[in-house]
């Protein structure tokens, strides 16, 4: 064991500092494979040494949390006998490179964190994030990622049933494609990624190993891109060899893991994400206490001539490891046969080894051939748990106030309103016309509306008429304003768009994108931003059961706004009618519920808007919203959409909540969807048209004395905004456009944009 | 003119590899290291043979292929004899 | 028709899916796993959605190599009703159990969205309980579903009444807006829309019923 | 051995018209009747020349193209000393 020279630490992305304590660790100096290995596994990407201390400030727990942050996805119980697995990631450096392989081995990594925990992954959703739409570069990144997505999740066979799609020039060398899945298992199939049981075998499954993304998601997603131009610049010793994902032999995979579940042959299971092997196995070693020693010679290869740091650290897709008792090795090649599924005993489990003060340490071991030379030799929990610890500085923006200051509430409009809304109209059905969103027969709500809606139900689920809802939401413009109220705010709409399918929420996962942590502005953001989440979570009793951080995106020295994704998941007690969705009749009446404008000095903000934005008029301030009337709207919202899940009959005929775009596009996307057009009263100017703060939903009802007399019951104001007649929407004075015009507009938006791109 | 495009050296190639594995079973023994590639036939109008063969690489490099995980070649499109 | 197979190639994903809705008609499914030789016992079979051996190659290229597609000729050839969606309809006509090929979409994407169809024949064991020209609200999801053929067979499959339900508005750029089709003896049908997911109201469309209903009502050998 | 397949005549070539499509805009002009295609690249154990390309055309014809709208032929790569 030579030890290595001066500067090999920092070239696998180590401090002086971490170098220091490697050697504490070890009593000694360590050697090029063991530096290599605590390189990939100390990465901000593996081990969230910048974010963990403030992630712990969530809130985590409640009785139906069946498993927190930590493992490889969330768990609640979700009743009936099922348990319900959520989890969210991000895949933006690889994205950038390589747009369609990045986004799908984003969804392979997600659908595997999620089986892992034995549930058959049954949605993803898919978060995206680009630069304007003003040249061929954006098109390609766009069409590349969608059709990676859309290649992967139709083939592996998971409908993906909703997503974000943002265009925003701070994306423009950083596209963020943060992919969610959601899976359910019978509550008692429920297994964790754990090593026991000295004399188990570890036994590698799926694609043999290449030189995929050696150092690749770990160290890319580390280091942010240092030119102009993202991909043009990454040329050199950073470019991992690409990742190629193969959903076909995912789909074997997911089918013969389900299969080994089931039959009980396996202890514990993990997949492997980044970092790949050394992280399964250390991983797997430290949260079972125990040693394991592993025989890179037994790792199936695609290409001759990779070594051990390659083979310990290679990023190829497709692989699960599984942690099995001897007796059951030959049970577990003949199922893995019949799934065509290649499986290889590379480590086995073995004692950990006992220490002077009486407590133990589980080695991790790398051998030459099981009983072969020791290639390197270290504690399992000191790569998995102990990466050191940062609280980097953090700082509020010096210019923060000015930004504040610069508000766009007050704006004189330019132009009409009219041609400002349908600025504001895009439906994304270009994106999601491309996924399969039905698979399994689940579907209630698709893409397209609010929040996606499912059945609870799947192959070998104890049945149910329950249905589970999700969301992801984001709001880049605001959390740039105000990363706490931002965040926060970000977290009501999601549950406002659970509540428009008659869910209540139930966990909440998220995905923190953001700039460079050495950086105090961002330090700063990502320490609000979650201080705002914890807030919001805490007001709603929700408990967040998992999350990612991704940093490091910048480019060209500039950070990209602080985008904390925040998916929901919520439950729907009974479910065997569809809830209402956008469809109103002619002549319902239509009527505002919740709070009638925002709690602060402007009633009606547009800072961070999307009005304002289209303007380039990025500063202003986010205000709050009264957390008591919102709780009591959301508590009406969902008891009026949610019996009309269980069947009852009702007089509400439509809901949408105001979100994005604020109410003018809220009711012309109404108007859309149905074909119906509006006569809606006088508003209070462009204001209150385009803002956009939650809170606020936009329902329709046959029986207008009776909705408002069960609203007034519940405590929850509503203010009646006009009826759907006719063939135009029209609002008092300002907005007078027809069904045609608005459909067509929302319908077309974006492939036109697109096409317009060569 | 033709245009080969194929995965680079070292990048996994599942479509090839899943063709591989069928085929014993389809009776065909002894084949192996199965690729799969794309290609695009093309006519180029130009002065030489030259300048298309410069204009089709350029045209390879840039649109039909992505460099960070193919190779392209551009060549004339008589039929190889074999 | 009593008991269904629904045959699973690895890399199906539909084959819960067209099970579910087989049941719900009060026939039995029972998943058939690709390596099978015999279907003697069945009453009918189903090739489900999904992208069998990854679709690599194309799509149903492989998986009409399977050890259980001699077994669905054989099953066709006597009769049988055989029934092969989305995927099945790619296999069937890979192994020239259909005529005709499926090609990328026109577009160049995938397509998942409602289509309206139109029945345009009874004469299949899919359509025998339809009316001709009734009009279903049927979900397509597809990359690979654009149909063509030479145009000697598309006069004689639409002479024929073999083009059983086509699309009103042509979604994929298929010939003749084909969107299903059966063999002469209308026993064995393809179709590239999904009708397992128009079962009910709930998920948007119960129109596939009609169709599926009368695949249940099939006869062996009719 | 290398196996080319390519569409039949006659055959619409969506992928070979959109690409085309883009040529104009890309600064590419005077490229025409652009279409698409798959090669597949493998290794082949046999006696001969001759044998291989033989068993290489069989493959092409029954596996590698459907007959109904693509062509395939086979044709010898680069030689590997076994
Ligand atoms: N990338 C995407 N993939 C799939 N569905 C998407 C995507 N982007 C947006 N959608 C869907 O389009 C609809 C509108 O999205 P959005 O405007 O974000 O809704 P909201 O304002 O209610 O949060 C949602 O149903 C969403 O799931
Ligand atoms: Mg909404």
């Amino acid at each position: 064991m030579s030890s290595p020279p001066q500067s090999l630490h920092r070239a696998l992305g180590l401090s002086d500092d971490e170098l220091d304590d490697i050697k504490t660790v070890l009593g000694r100096d360590p050697n090029h494979l063991e530096l290599a290995l605590f390189g990939v596994m100390w990465s901000e990407h593996c081990s969230y040494k910048s974010s963990r201390l403030h992630l712990r400030r969530l809130p985590t727990t409640a009785p139906h949390v069946l498993v927190g942050p930590g493992e490889n996805a969330g768990v609640i119980d979700a009743g009936d006998g099922i348990a319900v697995a959520i989890r969210i990631e991000s895949h933006n450096h690889p994205s950038a490179i390589e747009p369609y392989q990045g986004a799908a081995t984003g969804v392979g990594g997600i659908l595997r964190d999620v089986f892992t925990m034995g549930a058959r992954p049954l949605a993803v959703m898919d978060p995206l994030f680009f630069g304007e739409l003003t040249d061929a570069r954006q098109r390609w990144l766009v069409e590349g990622v969608v059709s990676g997505i859309s290649g992967y999740g139709n083939s592996v066979g998971v409908p993906t049933i909703g997503g974000e799609l943002t265009f925003d020039d701070c994306y423009r060398s950083n596209p963020l494609v943060n992919v969610l899945c959601v899976g359910a298992l019978p509550k008692e199939r429920l297994v964790l990624g754990v090593a026991s049981g000295v004399g188990n075998l570890a036994v590698l499954l799926g694609s043999r190993t290449g030189r995929d993304g050696i150092g690749g998601v770990s160290v890319l997603a580390s280091a942010g891109f240092s030119g102009e131009d993202g991909a043009a610049s990454i040329d050199d010793a950073k470019r991992p060899s690409v990742q190629v994902g193969d959903p076909y032999e995912e789909k074997r995979l997911i089918e013969a893991c389900l299969e080994l579940l089931d039959g009980g042959l396996v202890v514990g299971i993990q997949d492997l994400g980044g970092a790949g092997l050394v992280c399964a196995t250390s991983e797997t070693a430290a949260r079972g206490g125990v040693g394991m020693d592993v025989d890179v010679t037994a790792v199936p290869l695609r290409e001759p001539g990779l070594v051990p740091f390659e083979i310990m650290t290679s990023e190829s897709q497709e692989r699960m490891l599984a942690i099995i008792t001897p007796e059951n090795l030959d049970a577990v090649r003949a199922l893995c046969d019949k799934w065509e599924v290649r499986a290889a005993v590379v480590g086995r489990v073995v004692a950990p080894l006992s220490r002077r003060d009486g407590t133990t340490q589980g080695m991790l071991r790398i051998r030459n051939g099981f009983d072969g030379e020791v290639l390197a030799e270290v504690p399992a929990s000191a790569l998995a748990d102990e990466a050191p610890l940062y609280d980097r500085p953090r700082e509020r923006p010096s210019t923060l106030d000015q930004v504040r200051a610069d508000d766009p509430t007050f704006d004189e409009p330019v132009g009409s309103p009219n041609d400002d809304l349908l600025d504001l109209l895009v439906d994304p059905v270009w994106v999601y016309r491309q996924y399969d969103s039905q698979l399994f027969l689940n579907t209630v709500v698709g893409p397209g509306r609010d929040a996606a809606l499912l059945r609870l139900a799947g192959p070998g689920l104890p049945s149910s008429t329950r249905g589970i809802a999700l969301s992801t939401d984001s709001n880049p413009r605001w959390c740039a304003l105000d990363p706490r109220n931002g965040t926060a705010l970000t977290v009501f709409e999601g549950v406002a768009n659970l509540a428009c399918v008659g869910a209540k929420p139930k966990a909440v996962v998220n995905c923190l994108n953001f700039g460079n942590p050495e950086h105090p502005e961002v330090m700063w953001q990502l320490s609000e931003s979650i201080d705002g989440m914890a807030d919001a979570c805490v007001a709603l009793e929700i408990p967040v059961i998992g999350g990612n951080v991704s940093l490091y995106n910048e480019s060209g020295g500039s950070d990209i706004d602080p985008t904390p994704v925040i998916g929901l998941l919520g439950v729907v007690d009974e479910l065997v009618a569809p809830p209402p969705g956008w469809n109103w009749r002619e002549g319902n009446v239509l009527v505002l519920v919740g709070a009638q404008r925002a709690d602060g000095e402007r009633p009606f903000p547009l800072g961070g808007s999307r009005w304002a934005t289209k303007r380039g008029r990025r500063g202003g301030v986010v205000e709050g919203v009264d957390p008591v009337a919102l709780l009591l709207t959301l508590d009406f919202v969902v008891a009026e959409i949610g019996s009309i899940c269980a069947g009852a009959a009702s007089d509400v005929t439509a809901v949408h909540d105001v979100s994005g775009g604020g109410l003018a596009t809220a009711l012309a996307e109404m108007v859309a969807a149905t074909g119906v057009g509006a006569e809606v009263v006088e508003l209070d100017g462009h204001a209150e048209l385009f803002s956009e703060f939650p809170g606020r939903f936009v329902m329709a009802t046959s029986d207008v004395e009776a909705l408002e007399e069960r609203a007034r019951a519940a405590g929850v104001l509503t203010t009646r905004l006009g009826v759907s007649q006719g063939e135009r929407l029209r609002v008092g004075s300002m907005i007078d456009l027809s069904v045609t015009q608005i459909a067509s507009r929302r319908r077309d938006a974006l492939e036109e944009a697109l096409a317009t791109l060569n | 003119m033709i245009v080969d495009v194929t995965l680079r050296q070292g990048i996994a190639d599942p479509e090839g590899a899943t063709i591989e594995r069928a085929l014993p079973a389809l009776g065909f023994s002894g084949v192996s290291n199965v690729k799969a590639g794309k290609s695009f036939r093309m006519t180029i109008d130009a002065e030489s043979e030259s300048a298309a063969l410069e204009k089709a690489t350029s045209l390879a490099e840039r649109l039909l292929s992505n460099p960070v995980i193919e190779d392209a070649a551009a060549r004339l499109g008589e039929r190889v004899a074999t | 028709m009593n008991r269904v197979g629904v045959v699973v190639f690895p890399g199906s994903n539909c084959e819960y899916d067209a099970a579910a809705a087989m049941n719900a008609l009060g026939a039995k499914a029972e998943l058939v796993w690709h390596s099978t030789t015999d279907l003697s016992g069945f009453d009918g079979v189903i090739l489900p959605g999904g992208f069998a051996h990854g679709d690599y190659l194309r799509p149903g290229a492989l998986a009409r190599f399977s050890p259980v597609m001699e077994a669905v000729s054989r099953f066709a050839h006597t009769g049988g009703p055989v029934l092969g969606i989305c995927n099945g309809f790619q296999v069937l006509a890979e192994a020239g159990l259909l005529p005709g090929a499926l090609q990328k979409n026109i577009g160049l994407t995938f397509l998942s969205q409602p289509t309206t169809l139109v029945v345009t024949s009874n004469n299949s064991v899919l359509t025998s309980g339809a009316v001709i020209g009734q009009e279903l609200v049927i979900p397509i999801n597809h990359f690979v579903g654009s149909y063509t053929c030479d145009d000697e067979t598309l006069k004689r499959v639409l002479d024929s009444g073999q083009v059983v339900l086509r699309y009103k508005e042509n979604p994929n750029g298929s010939r003749a807006d084909i969107a299903g089709l059966a063999n002469e003896r209308g026993n064995v049908v393809g179709l590239m829309p999904h009708p397992e997911r128009a079962m009910s109201t709930l998920l948007g469309s119960a129109d596939g019923r009609v169709l599926l209903e009368s695949f249940v009502a099939a006869n062996v050998a009719a």
